[in-house]
């Protein structure tokens, strides 16, 4: 299996270069899809491997023995992260395909889509804390330039704000990186634990806030957030669907390597003390907004917000609840905003001033809106119910009163705010700008409603097959837990 | 790590941030290229003591090569980042005119209307309800 | 920018073809002595600035490069080959493999595999430095501040 | 098992009716009404002769304890029976009721999904199971309410209850999560066995109160249910008065045997349903529109309920299981018939109906026939079970809780009798203009097999309120073992005529007072304002969305250079928090370096600070090369050729990039003023300086351990083939993160290819609106 760890990340970089040789258009589509397809199928071979034997698996880049060279490590968490980045990556392409501006305005979205795949891969798989830096600097450059795609003006404005405030985290990314090595003299995850527990307290801490505030500009954490809302809505939808659900996670993903692989349990009562006030300001911000991708982009920071309060509470339970959170939330999300650009694409605006009675002119749309949008507001029998009950149950038995209070109350302000686009949008007098066609809205754009359906479709199977995925879940959190565990198996693997 | 060097990544790190705060989008590029320098030297400077280029065969102590590497790779990076910013600078300049970042527009709505309290309006008894 | 003749001829005809033989070099010593990939990409690089400064199309021997765009993929290719070729052997991705070959009059001949990524970075390096010449370069040049904004 | 297959079944016709017989709603109504009425008989041959109550559970996520676990108990098959029987009338009657309306398809797929949850929460013999079916109905409901969603006030009052009984899940939810996580179980009759006590299980009770108290209209939130109103007839008749409400009723029937002795909840659901009760029925009396008489009766009948089941005595359960049937029969009676009389004239206005009696004569005595029951007068099932509440409160012992509740029920009963007396007088009195009867009379020009149609609900629940009542000991012998299965000492039984005693002599005297009240109060009197509780609910609501906008305003001002100082002082706070730690950073780490690296590092720090103080951009991009160069050097100094070669070149290329860039944007002279004072952005700059330095030192004394490079020099000539152990690290050991960095580097030359096209694009398309505006 270890033969294969690699492949998500390797497979859609060829794609990617194969695709600045051969510029077809329809050539680019095929490549495309097939990269994400094979991708897919060995990346839930591994998991499937990993599901099964429990094991970690390694590959060693360069085949060196050891750990002082690169390694891929594909734990519980990292394969089924991946493997359910690809199942998004690949819808959401089929719905950019649909949707047809983004890559017949540009000859560069299929390659550059290729390599946030397997930035995004990269990430999840890094066993080495110079090579997530690279595989950050991946998916963001690919990110910057997806942002950008269309180089108007909302969206050079927007970009710039994005790319200042990554930029900046890079800087501090690799300046915590560096300092690490100072420090212990490695940057491998399977030796720098035993050597950062070694430090001096106030050199591990400062160590520790760099990545903290590294990671948490990435994860969009109160309060280094203010980048989200004001870049991500005026990407092209089918960007910022991907954004939305992933990149988000990526650093939310790091965040949880943080807090249990490198400074396991340290500064959690900051972690749990941001993850609260980062779902109560997300929240504020989301119900204050009257354009539904800006809601939607709020909501990304109050969800990222339960995530990092799950992860604060830290133990099995809350860890297990957090990593089924992270499951859920990357399809709810995705589709939201796919939905959301369905309508985009058919009213020509995203704001709840300009869009009403979608319900009546489109039911299924309806439908496809009210199922991940419920999900988000934690309605059962949902994924987005078990995975906040989860945490509150964990919040709850860590006696974390004052967390599952505001969690509650988020929970509530979500559905106020869901409830505000479903009345806005989807109810009321058909508006006008919405009748320049006349036939039906899904009718017109098959591939971009199926590629939303698709992913419906995954958060239902998340939540009936909630059994089996909790208990992998809880296997992964034990994972995590177990430290040397994920020493001695980068260190002895073959 | 000597003296120099300390003051030195001081000096790029503060001349870097105080860039980075500016709406000039050149200058934030410069800040950008400031700091990124400041961010090498001090992986260099505190990741291996100085000696000999570690080259095998050369006499004397080697420096440790690990940072070194990690550092090309930044420089590198740190190139694609600058490049890609200054276009994202000139781009904005064939918009409007320069180079300046402008404020959100819908957060600046906002804060608008914060200050206006948004009301549901007049709800009407349910009286007039139709069935 | 140089319009002068005599400047012209001399890039022409000594510096592109020193720098071209340079960068090889360079990046072909690079896994003994300083140098590599990168430092050999960025010098022909720099030799295209160079000629591109003079006001001329970046060219090697006078003939136009090949389209950038595809130097690029060329390059990325070339070097995810080497890294992955060996996962079709049983080995890991990016394991090296030497040769030692002999030639007729030259000798043992060490060959690394590795030096075959090296050159996939040269390429990419030096299509990304046509790219941006190119684009940010000529045709960037080309355009200046849209007045009626309206469209963007 | 066949009853979980019945729920399955309800949600199968409603996707049916919304997805695959949209153009044919009638035939998925029909389909409905078979599967209501299967449902129900299936309950019932289930429960005749049954002497166990059938258990089953199914595995969902047992790691949390999330299993469906379904009971099929005495109770059970009581609320199964209602929801399927009125589902089945009050579907048929929408048949008609819904002939010309469009919404009729969506009407029949959330009606069946709204009657396939409530079947399920009825059937729950676990919080967990019912707390899913809880929330769905909420679901429902809200998309129910807001049917006619163009008009604006039945958005606004499906926002209501949804975030109402919303917020009660929601507390309820913490509830479940608190006893959980103490007593490992959700199961009712578990948590009876564990009798649970103490504060944990005080604030859970409390928590499932207030989610009980939402879900039936109790108050402070018995606002939203007039407000549901908005509905069309059938769903309020369904969904708000014999159902979805009594929801709050079942939990707390299933969890007063587990609650009933910890201290609080006695007094909570006393109070609650007394002032309930109070309120509900003065509002009754004031209202004008028929419809809404009948909703604030409802909140007053349901805080009956709340009075009756979550009390505790066996006595006042059984009573309420009596009062809830018999409620729910004249209740849904009621609706349907203003129903009709809206249907038939066009108005529900109490001065009005009155025209009714000429139009639909079979109906309006079936009204009344209902209304009698809910009045509580003999020989109507509505008597006795009334009836048989005094005489368990009477019965009671609870003190000074016992009491209120008596005698809150006691003025209740006046109210409700007045309310019911007062409907009556409207039906029975001439109206003084006739005239809008003819009017909408054409419009509703109904079939004679529509109006029967129509007329056949609202006759079979007068008719079966009367038979229950001749019939009221048998019935009651029925409900022995529902109530029972509650609490097995809730064993009593009814009778239409109990003998003189207390209780009978209160009756008589309630209903004297009642009857002169309704007779005489006024049918025009209009409440001016809106309803308190609604007002209470925009004010929270409304200042939440202000708030909350005022808090968004200052935390995201959307200007760039203040997000990137909030991020930088944070990054300064983390050395400095290392620094209070450790003690503040020591500086005898530092070497006095050589003459030539201190030369080096001086050109490299006057050039930046140039950076920074020359205004000018291009020679700020000329400084940043000197930084460049300079830096250069130093790597050469320190034993890095590679890096400082590299350094060299990619310094130059940097130049380049901005001379290229900056050649274009040759128009900009004016200097952007930052809205960050200059003194803030020094500070924040000077603490990133000092602090970043300090934690470099602080981290490169902390080594002990070797570096990994050692591995590196052992292995890069033999086994690597290459000398150069930058360059091998470069191309072999870590030549996956090289891999990254020429995708990096591809990219971005991409994304600068991508945006001067987007510039040429965007040229091209100015030009020719421009030469379009010309020709």
């Amino acid at each position: 299996m270890s033969s294969l760890v690699a492949l998500p990340i390797l497979i859609p970089l060829v794609a990617a270069a194969l695709m600045l040789v051969v510029r077809n258009l329809f050539a680019q589509r095929a490549i495309s899809f097939a990269a994400l397809l094979s991708s897919l199928a060995t990346a839930t071979a591994v998991l499937v491997d990993v599901w099964n034997t429990g094991d970690i698996a390694v590959s060693r880049l360069g085949g060196w023995p050891g750990s002082f060279a690169i390694t891929l490590v594909s734990d519980g968490l990292s394969s089924v992260l991946v493997v359910v980045a690809l199942v998004v990556t690949a819808t959401v392409l089929l719905f950019a395909v649909g949707q047809q501006t983004p890559d017949e305005h540009s000859p560069y979205y299929h390659p550059v889509y290729m390599a946030l795949v397997a930035g995004i891969s990269q990430a999840f798989l890094a066993g080495d804390l110079f090579n997530l830096f690279v595989a950050f600097e991946v998916l963001l450059m690919a990110s910057y330039v997806l942002l950008t795609l269309e180089g108007n003006r909302e969206q050079i404005r927007s970009g710039t704000t994005y790319v200042v405030l990554n930029i900046i985290e890079s800087v501090v990314l690799v300046m915590a990186v560096g300092l690490i090595f100072a420090a212990t003299g490695t940057v491998s995850f399977a030796e720098l634990p035993e050597r950062i527990a070694a430090l001096p307290d106030g050199v591990r801490m400062g160590l520790h806030l760099l990545l903290l505030i590294a990671f948490g500009i990435k994860a969009a954490v109160f309060p280094l957030f203010s980048w989200l809302p004001d870049s991500y809505p005026t990407a092209p939808s089918s960007a910022s669907a991907v954004f939305a659900g992933l990149l988000t996670k990526v650093g939310v993903y790091c965040l949880i390597r943080v807090q249990t692989l490198l400074f396991p349990g340290e500064l959690s009562n900051l972690v749990m003390v941001v993850g609260v006030s980062t779902m109560a300001i997300g929240v504020l911000g989301a119900i204050s907004q009257h354009d539904m991708k800006r809601i939607l982009s709020f909501h990304i920071i109050s969800q990222i917000g339960y995530m990092v309060f799950g992860l604060g509470i830290g133990g099995a339970v809350a860890i297990a609840a957090t990593i089924f959170y992270l499951i859920h939330h990357i399809p709810v999300k995705t589709s939201l905003f796919l939905v959301e650009g369905i309508i985009e694409r058919n009213t020509g605006s995203s704001s709840l001033d300009d869009v009403s009675g979608l319900a009546r002119k489109s039911p299924l749309l309806a439908v496809l809106f009210l199922i991940p949008a419920m999900s988000l507001a934690g309605f059962p029998p949902l994924s987005g119910f078990l995975a906040k009950f989860a945490l509150v149950r964990g919040g709850l038995s860590a006696e974390q009163y004052i967390g599952v209070g505001v969690a509650i109350v988020v929970s509530l302000l979500t559905l106020v705010s869901m409830v505000k686009i479903w009345v806005g949008a989807f109810w009321g007098e058909v508006a006008p700008s919405s009748l320049n066609n006349s036939g039906g809205v899904l009718r017109q754009h098959r591939s971009m409603a199926s590629a939303t359906a698709i992913l419906v479709g995954f958060t239902l199977v998340i939540a009936v097959a909630a059994g089996p995925l909790y208990e992998f879940a809880t296997r992964a959190s034990d994972q995590l837990l177990d430290i040397e565990r994920y020493i001695s198996a980068v260190r002895s693997a073959s | 790590m000597s003296i120099w060097a300390f003051a030195l990544i001081a000096v790029l790190f503060a001349v870097g941030s105080y860039l980075l705060m500016e709406r000039s989008l050149t200058r934030v590029a410069l800040g950008v290229g400031v700091i990124g320098n400041g961010v090498n030297v001090l992986i260099i400077a505190s990741g291996s003591d100085a000696g000999e280029a570690p080259i095998i065969g050369r006499e004397g102590v080697l420096a440790d090569p690990l940072p070194q590497a990690l550092v090309l790779t930044a420089i590198v990076i740190g190139f694609a980042l600058l490049t890609f910013l200054m276009t994202l600078a000139w781009r904005n300049w064939t918009i409007t005119g320069n180079d300046e970042v402008e404020d959100d527009v819908e957060d600046r709505m906002i804060t608008r209307r914060a200050e206006q309290t948004e009301k549901l309006g007049d709800v009407p008894h349910p009286e007039d309800v139709q069935t | 920018m140089i319009k002068s003749k005599i400047l012209e001829e001399l890039i022409d005809r000594w510096l592109t073809k020193v720098g071209t033989l340079v960068a090889i070099f360079i990046t072909f010593r690079g896994h003994n002595a300083p140098g590599g990939g990168f430092a050999g990409g960025l010098i022909l690089g720099a030799v295209f600035v160079l000629q591109y400064l003079a006001g001329q199309q970046p060219t090697i021997r006078r003939k136009p490069i090949l389209n950038p765009e595809r130097l690029l993929g060329f390059g990325l290719l070339l070097a995810l080959v080497t890294t992955a070729a060996p996962l079709f052997v049983g080995g890991a991705p990016l394991e090296s493999y030497i040769w030692s070959i002999t030639l007729p009059q030259i000798g043992k001949v060490k060959i690394v595999s590795s030096t075959f990524f090296d050159f996939g970075v040269f390429f990419v390096v030096v299509a990304v430095v046509l790219l941006v010449l190119t684009f940010l370069g000529t045709r960037g040049g080309a355009i200046s501040h849209e007045p009626t904004d309206g469209v963007g | 098992m066949v009853f979980f297959a019945a729920v399955v079944a309800h949600f199968a016709v409603a996707v049916l009716a919304l997805i695959g017989l949209r153009r044919r709603p009638v035939i998925a109504a029909c389909a409905g009404l078979v599967v209501l009425a299967g449902t129900a008989l299936v309950v019932a041959t289930q429960a005749i002769g049954a002497t166990s109550a059938p258990r089953k559970t199914i595995e969902w996520l047992p790691l949390l304890g999330f299993n469906f676990t379904f009971q099929v108990d005495g109770f059970a098959v009581v609320m199964a029976l209602l929801v399927s029987l009125l589902g089945f009338g009050v579907l048929a009657f929408s048949i008609a009721y819904f002939e010309h309306d469009a919404t009729f398809t969506r009407f029949v797929g959330l009606f069946m999904a709204f009657a396939g949850s409530m079947t399920g929460l009825v059937l729950a013999e676990d919080l967990f199971t019912m707390f899913i079916f809880w929330e769905l109905t909420s679901v429902w409901s809200f998309l129910l309410i807001g049917l006619h969603d163009k008009s604006e006030v039945a958005r606004r009052s499906a926002v209501r209850a949804l975030l109402t009984t919303g917020a009660g899940g929601l507390c309820m939810l913490v509830g479940i999560g608190l006893l959980q996580n103490q007593f490992d179980t959700t199961s009712f009759a578990q948590l009876r066995d564990l009798a649970p006590t103490g504060t944990m299980a005080s604030v859970a009770a409390s928590l499932l109160l207030l989610g009980a108290f939402t879900k039936s209209a109790q108050f402070p939130f018995h606002f939203w249910l007039p407000g549901a109103m908005a509905a069309p007839t059938p769903v309020s008749a369904y969904l708000h008065s014999a159902t979805m409400v009594k929801a709050g009723i079942v939990l707390l029937a299933r969890t007063a045997p587990i609650f009933g002795d910890t201290g609080v909840w006695r007094w909570w659901v006393v109070l609650a349903g007394v002032i309930t009760m109070l309120i509900g029925g003065w509002r009754a009396l004031r209202e004008t529109d028929a419809k809404l008489v009948l909703a604030h009766s409802t909140v007053s009948q349901l805080g009956l309920l709340t009075v009756l089941f979550g009390i505790g005595s066996p006595y006042a359960t059984y009573a309420g299981v009596a009062h809830l049937v018999a409620h729910a029969i004249f209740k849904a009676g009621l609706f349907l018939g203003v129903g009709v009389i809206d249907h038939e004239l066009g108005t529900r206005d109490v001065s009005k109906i009155g025209a009714a009696r000429r139009a639909v004569p079979v109906s309006v005595v079936a009204i009344g026939a209902c209304l009698l029951s809910m009045a509580g007068i003999i020989p109507l099932f509505g008597f006795a079970t009334k009836e048989k509440a005094l005489v368990a409160l009477l019965d009671a012992e609870f003190g000074l809780v016992g009491s209120i509740a008596l005698w809150g029920i006691v003025a209740g009963s006046v109210l409700s009798v007045a309310y019911s007396v007062r409907l009556l007088h409207a039906l029975v009195r001439t109206p003084n203009d006739s005239a809008s009867h003819d009017q909408h009379h054409a419009h509703h020009e109904a079939s004679v097999l529509m109006r029967s149609t129509l007329a056949a609900p609202v006759v079979v629940a007068a008719v079966v309120s009367l038979g229950f009542g001749f019939a009221a000991s048998t019935v009651g012998s029925w409900l022995v073992s529902p109530s029972s299965a509650l609490d097995v000492k809730a064993v009593s039984k009814l009778a239409l005529w109990p003998g003189i005693n207390d209780a009978l002599l209160i009756s008589f005297v309630v209903i004297a007072i009642g009857a002169v009240i309704g007779w005489k109060a006024p049918l025009e009197s209009k409440l001016a304002q809106q309803p308190r509780g609604e007002r209470v609910f925009d004010v929270v609501y409304d200042s939440t969305i202000a708030g909350a906008k005022r808090i968004t305003a200052v935390i995201q001002p959307g200007s760039l250079p203040i997000y990137v100082g909030i991020t930088l002082l944070l990054v300064s706070i983390a050395p400095i928090s290392a620094a209070f730690v450790d003690g503040f950073g020591s500086l005898s780490g530092l070497t006095s370096g050589t003459a030539l690296e201190a030369s080096v590092s001086i050109i490299a720090i006057v050039m930046a600070i140039g950076v920074a103080v020359l205004q000018s951009r291009f020679t700020g991009a000329m400084f940043l090369g000197g930084v460049g160069y300079a830096i250069a050097a130093l790597f050469a100094l320190r034993g890095a050729p590679d890096l400082a070669v590299t350094q060299l070149l990619v310094e130059t290329l940097t130049i380049v990039v901005f001379l290229l860039a900056l050649r274009a944007m040759t128009r900009i002279t004016t200097r952007p003023v930052s809205r960050f004072p200059q003194i803030t952005r020094m500070f924040i700059a000077a603490t990133v300086g000092i602090a970043i330095p300090l934690l470099a030192l602080a981290a490169r004394d902390a080594r002990t351990a070797p570096s990994a490079s050692q591995d590196y020099f052992a292995r890069s000539v033999d086994e690597a083939g290459g000398r150069n152990v930058v360059n091998v690290i470069l191309v072999d050991f870590r030549g996956f993160d090289t891999m990254g960095e020429i995708v990096v580097l591809a990219i971005a030359a991409l994304g600068v290819a991508n945006l001067v096209r987007a510039a040429e694009q965007h040229r091209r398309a100015a030009i020719s609106v421009k030469e379009v505006a010309g020709s």
